[in-house]
């Protein structure tokens, strides 16, 4: 690559030096430094398949650790029966759902990363969106896996599927349930093949730089004969293009789909018409919070500091900060219309949350995900690594704690007063399956990192061919104009 | 002497007892309170006259002779339900729905029993053109068809002498003798959590349209007059009855109520 | 004649651009810029766009056509089912259910689109492809391929319009 | 037959909501009324409704645990009406028990089970159609199409469905019925087994067997012929069982009595204020709409008198 830049002296990579302390607030850091090569790029993706730091295999066996308490739970609940998660009749779904739709608003940043700001063509999303995308998919993943354990018969949930049977017999289509199986199904094919479709030309890259083994074959095939060609470049930048618009509109469905859950049915504390864009952007918001958690976890595993840099992360956690009070905006308003609405039994319903069994949960949570996001809005704070790390665990906590101050509280208070006396606190199989969530899609996350590309090589040499030209103009004096599309 | 007045006796019972299983035919199902809505009931029974008495048991309706013998046809298919909503009952509809040959106690000879009278069996013999519900009584008013027990057999093969000593009525005595029941094997087992109900079959297809017993009876459980041992023909899964309970069998044009079997999950699970 | 295959490798995007349109402008026999050349780079870059010549995209007709089939396929089939399946007595709610039949449509309507697009992808841009005769894993890495066919007579005037745009580089293919 | 539906006339196949509408109910409407008046509150009903149905007695953890599975509870609610400033209303006030402590105190009693609403909440949401609407106006459960997602439990504002925590049959884990015990269970009824959701079903066994005999004799089935098990147990007779579209019914004409119908979710009876006779009914939620089809007699209280 012919630099046009004078002062082409190779980047510094003292990561050790790089670790936490971050760079200088006052440093004038881009999102991607121009003094970086193509090739580089390439070769610094490429190693990252090889040598994480040793972190990484103590990762990998933490998260099978947790796995393995999550199977072993499920094995027994699957063998004695629902009961031994200790939900009662009244308070029937409980951390199950929850973290159900937990997880699929975890999935929702990775959309918004890569397709919402790809259309806007917010250019420090580059070095981000793929590990996010993947989130997407992971997190749907795990998500379905709720599904499953949350059901009384596992065994039978093709039942909810649709498809010509012998007894005549269909779902029925009227459910928010099946609803969701439609929604949620489409959302994880289609980020999927979104994941995969972005990646084609990085694999081709990986085709052409790896030499042996399963992963040469794998690469091969899954390349599909990406060669770079102008032709193979049109078609791929209109047809990706699409797809981000039809994920866009099928992340903003999805979760709305997903409240439809509970705003579709008569519960008082469900039953909120505000519920389906509280619930996206309340999904966007804790997606963005584990996004930025992983986002550090992988700058430092797979040392990825030069593209995953501070400027990326102070825009993420803006972002987040943004998105942060959106949600909180709407969570005070469906209060007042609750608060100001006629339905008594809601109120109640309000009243019991805050007051109730679960209040100390309750205000927990409206601390931790109201009050603590504004740490996020200090300049100092926005790119200090420990700080943002703690925080998006904290943010994280408090947003899966308010799915389960949707789901409990709620169930435990209802129109009938019989159902009033009944607080259940879930046994150690729901915390075990839980916690086990939490391992399967670190693991999935982390293998994908070390097989796939984690970072887009193309977006990046794309987003460093743009501030070469920048910088070449800015050097030479001529009017900066836009570089990559 | 002693042996002969000891069988009369049993014949006698044996009699009583098969004339007393019809007549109590109307008595109301367990856990249904007594009320004089029963009597009334069976007054309209009695009149209606559908349920054959005794001595008229071979030329019930719905005998051979009520209407011409149509062939036992298999489902009817439209191009829409073998393309979409239910090729997997239409692709079943090929494939063998034999059931598993059971090995009974004693093998009971359908054809020798129910066989037409002119068709000569792989045995040589001439079937007795029994009707099915000779033998299974319940069939016509309770949800089983029933085994018939033990004394019915010996009612009549007291009186055939022909046959005594043959190895099956051999046997068929030394489980009399030894004051036994026949454990015979249940062959047409529907799966678990399904009820379904012989009386409203029968009523219906036997009695008020007076198809031929032959037909109704074998439109799920196959030519039985032709088999020995009965095997099920039919795979019995739920897409055999809803498809069946979708088709229209009006009794004629005057009748307004629905022409469909129930669609009512709670008819069958319950 | 019999036609050749030539790689020409660059290090600067700009320096490939204006070998291609003087290869335009030259207008050899025999030689087609529409057809004969391709561009191979690392990076999508729409400055080739223009001096490429007019090269329509037809990828957005797919997902067109299969939004609007997938839905309507899924709405007469979900339709069909509920009105087949007539053991199902929901107090008070219709058979066909239209509002809510919309919502299933939306994911569907979505769904196939992304599957058109994807064949619609696959189908323009010609993959699963096979390599091309002249191919360097460097064009996916940090330099760009002119990838010419033309004949052999000609190929020495081509590969001299490269040297003077500091090509880096040629592969050329042996003569048959 | 799946194009010929869609083409032809769906309310066939269905009744119109509520009851009432353009379409009867095939002859019946399964409806039932509870004179809480009568109600002493001996849970008579509700053992009757374990022996008939098997349900599973899961013992006094597990029922404190909120898992019990009675398909028909009593409610007990104390008396607690603040006292009367008018003196005039004291003794009646007094003779009623209220404001006193436990065994002075009155109670109410409420019989609570499935209300086989008409628009019930529970069906539109099961993802499998497992509850679905029978034409004679019954709120089924299929256990066997059941998935387990507990969305009827959650959609229910009357909270009587019961869900299969443990499997009550299995000897290995939950042995509800010992060895000798099993012999009691009523082969008419399905045995429930783990996972599966389950409630009242008006002893859908008897009112089937006497439907199948009077659809055999050609006729509708008669007042008295079928009880469910709750009203057989009943010694005071406060449940009426019966179909509400026989004029002879005793529970249909309770419905017209207490001027309650079931197509209403506000009924006109509160509106005729200048009416001396006293109206007792109502029926529990019922602005909530999902029109149920059990309504209850007010307890005539002393101070009312």
């Amino acid at each position: 690559m012919t630099l046009k830049i004078k002062d082409d002296k190779p980047f510094l990579r003292d990561t050790s030096k790089m670790l936490w302390d971050g760079e200088p607030a006052h440093a004038e850091v881009k999102d991607m430094s121009p003094h970086i090569s193509f090739a580089q790029i390439t070769s610094d993706v490429v190693n990252s398949l090889e040598n994480p730091r040793p972190i990484y295999w103590w990762a990998i066996a933490v998260c099978v650790f947790m796995i393995a308490v999550g199977v072993a739970c499920e094995v027994y609940q699957y063998r004695t029966g629902l009961g031994v998660s200790n939900k009662s009749n009244t308070n029937v779904w409980g951390v199950y759902i929850a973290s159900f739709v937990f997880w699929v608003g975890v999935s929702h940043a990775g959309t918004l990363l890569s397709a919402l700001l790809h259309l806007t063509h917010s250019d420090w999303r580059k070095s981000v969106f793929r590990y996010a995308e993947a989130m997407t998919t992971f997190a749907l993943m795990t998500a379905g896996l709720f599904v499953l354990v949350h059901l009384g018969r596992m065994w039978q949930v093709y039942y909810v599927m649709p498809y010509p049977n012998e007894r005549g017999v269909w779902s029925n289509f009227q459910s928010p349930l099946v609803w969701d199986m439609f929604v949620i199904g489409t959302y994880l094919t289609c980020s999927s093949i979104f994941l995969y479709t972005g990646m084609i030309p990085d694999l081709a890259v990986f085709r052409d730089n790896i030499h042996d083994g399963w992963r040469k074959k794998l690469y091969t095939f899954l390349a599909m004969g990406w060669q770079g060609t102008d032709r193979h470049w049109r078609n791929f930048r209109v047809a990706y293009l699409t797809l981000s618009v039809y994920l866009i509109i099928l992340a903003v469905s999805g979760h709305s789909v997903v409240s439809s859950d509970f705003a579709m049915s008569q519960q008082p504390g469900f039953h909120i018409t505000s519920f389906p864009p509280y619930f996206v952007v309340g999904a966007l918001y804790s997606g963005n919070a584990a996004l930025i958690t992983v986002f550090i976890v992988l700058r430092f595993m797979f040392r990825y500091e030069q593209y995953l840099n501070m400027d990326v992360l102070r825009k993420l956690v803006r972002l987040t900060f943004a998105l942060a009070m959106i949600w909180t905006y709407l969570h005070l308003i469906e209060m007042a219309t609750v608060w100001y609405g006629h339905d008594t039994a809601a109120r109640d319903q309000l009243y019991f949350k805050a007051t109730g069994a679960y209040a100390g949960w309750w205000w927990l949570f409206n601390f931790l995900a109201i009050v603590c996001p504004w740490v996020m809005a200090f300049r100092r704070w926005q790119t200090n690594l420990p700080v943002q790390m703690v925080l998006s665990l904290l943010l994280n906590v408090g947003m899966w704690l308010e799915r389960w101050m949707i789901v409990a509280p709620t169930l435990g208070h209802s129109h009938y007063p019989w159902t009033f006396d009944f607080d259940q606190w879930p046994s150690f199989v729901q915390w075990g399956i839980l916690f086990a969530s939490f391992g399967w899609f670190a693991l999935l996350i982390l293998i994908f990192c070390k097989v796939f590309p984690a970072v887009s090589m193309y977006e990046l040499k794309e987003l460093n061919y743009a501030r070469k030209v920048e910088a070449h103009h800015a050097l030479v004096g001529e009017p900066a104009t836009k570089g990559a599309h | 002497m002693h042996r002969i007045f000891l069988n009369s006796i049993v014949l006698l019972v044996g009699l009583f007892a098969a004339t007393a299983s019809f007549a109590d035919s109307s008595t109301a199902h367990d856990g249904v309170a007594p009320s004089a809505g029963n009597a009334a009931a069976a007054a309209a029974v009695e009149k209606k006259g559908f349920i054959a008495d005794y001595d008229n048991i071979f030329i019930v309706k719905g005998g051979p002779e009520a209407k011409p013998t149509t062939e036992i046809k298999p489902l009817e298919w439209n191009w829409v339900d073998k393309l979409f909503y239910n090729p997997m009952g239409w692709i079943n509809s090929f494939t063998d729905q034999l059931g598993p040959e059971v090995e009974q106690p004693i093998e009971f000879p359908h054809d020798r029993h129910a066989g037409d009278p002119g068709k000569v069996n792989p045995d040589g013999k001439t079937g007795d053109g029994i009707n099915c519900m000779y033998c299974h009584t319940f069939a016509r008013r309770s949800l089983t068809a029933g085994i018939p027990p033990l004394r019915k057999c010996i009612g009549c093969h007291q009186n055939i002498p022909s046959v005594r000593d043959t190895p099956r009525i051999v046997k068929l005595f030394e489980y009399w003798d030894a004051g036994k029941p026949i454990p015979w094997k249940k062959v047409h087992d529907l799966p678990d959590y399904v009820r379904f109900n012989h009386e409203r079959h029968i009523q219906r297809f036997v009695f008020k349209q007076e198809r031929p017993y032959k037909e109704v009876c074998g439109y799920c459980h196959g030519d039985v007059a032709s088999m020995t041992v009965a095997r099920r023909q039919r795979t019995l899964s739920m897409g055999f009855c809803v498809n069946c309970h979708k088709k229209n069998h009006s009794l004629d044009s005057t009748y307004t109520k629905a022409g469909h079997g129930p669609n009512d999950c709670f008819m069958c699970h319950k | 004649m019999s036609k050749r295959h030539l790689l020409a490798l660059f290090d600067s995007f700009d320096e490939a651009g204006e070998a291609i349109l003087e290869l335009r402008k030259a207008k050899f026999k025999g030689f087609d810029t529409d057809h004969d050349m391709i561009i191979k780079s690392p990076i999508e870059h729409p400055e080739f766009e223009r001096v490429l010549g007019p090269k329509p995209v037809h990828v957005q007709w797919f997902p067109l056509f299969g939004s609007l089939v997938g839905c309507t396929f899924l709405f007469i089939l979900v339709s069909g089912a509920q009105a087949n399946f007539f053991e199902q007595l929901k107090g008070g709610k219709p058979i066909v259910p239209i509002p809510i039949n919309l919502v299933i449509t939306y994911a569907l309507f979505m769904l196939s689109g992304v599957f058109f697009t994807v064949l619609g992808l696959f189908v323009c841009a010609g993959l699963p492809a096979r390599r091309v005769p002249l191919y360097t894993s460097r064009v996916l890495d940090d330099q760009i391929g002119v990838l010419v066919k033309a004949d052999e007579a000609t190929l020495p005037a081509i590969k001299a319009i490269f040297t003077k745009h500091k090509a880096v580089e040629f592969q050329e293919e042996a003569g048959k | 037959m799946s194009i010929a539906n869609l083409l032809q006339n769906w309310s066939r196949y269905r009744d119109t909501h509520p009851y009432g509408g353009a379409k009867p109910h095939m002859g019946y409407k399964w409806a039932m009324a509870i004179d809480m008046d009568i109600c002493t509150g001996c849970n008579a009903c509700s053992v009757a409704c374990y022996a008939e149905n098997n349900l599973a007695v899961v013992g006094k953890e597990k029922f404190l645990n909120g898992k019990s599975m009675h398909w028909l509870r009593i409610e007990r609610y104390w008396h607690d009406t603040p006292e009367p400033t008018d003196p005039l209303q004291l003794t009646a006030y007094t003779a009623s028990g209220a404001g006193k402590h436990f065994p002075d105190q009155g109670a109410h009693f409420l019989p609570i089970m499935c209300q086989h609403c008409e628009a019930a909440p529970c069906e539109t949401v099961c993802p499998v159609g497992a509850t679905n609407h029978t034409q004679d106006g019954i709120n089924s459960q299929i256990y066997n199409r059941c998935v387990g997602s507990r969305y009827c439990l959650v959609n229910c504002p009357y909270k009587v469905r019961y869900f299969n925590w443990y499997n009550y049959q299995d000897p290995a884990t939950e042995n509800v019925w010992p060895e000798p015990l099993n012999q009691q269970l009523n082969p008419d009824v399905t045995v429930r087994s783990k996972g599966v959701m389950e409630k009242c079903t008006f002893c859908v066994q008897r009112l089937r067997a006497v439907m199948v005999d009077a659809r055999t004799e050609e006729r509708l089935v008669r007042e008295g012929e079928v009880q469910t098990a709750c009203q057989q147990a009943c010694m005071a007779g406060a449940i009426s069982f019966g179909n509400m579209l026989n004029p002879d019914s005793r529970v249909g004409k309770q419905w017209i009595e207490q001027g309650v119908n079931i197509a209403l979710d506000v009924q006109s009876k509160n509106e005729h204020v200048g009416d001396n006779t006293p109206k007792r009914g109502y029926r529990i939620l019922e602005n909530l709409r999902p029109y149920p089809s059990v309504m209850y007699l007010e307890q005539v209280r002393e101070s009312s008198v």
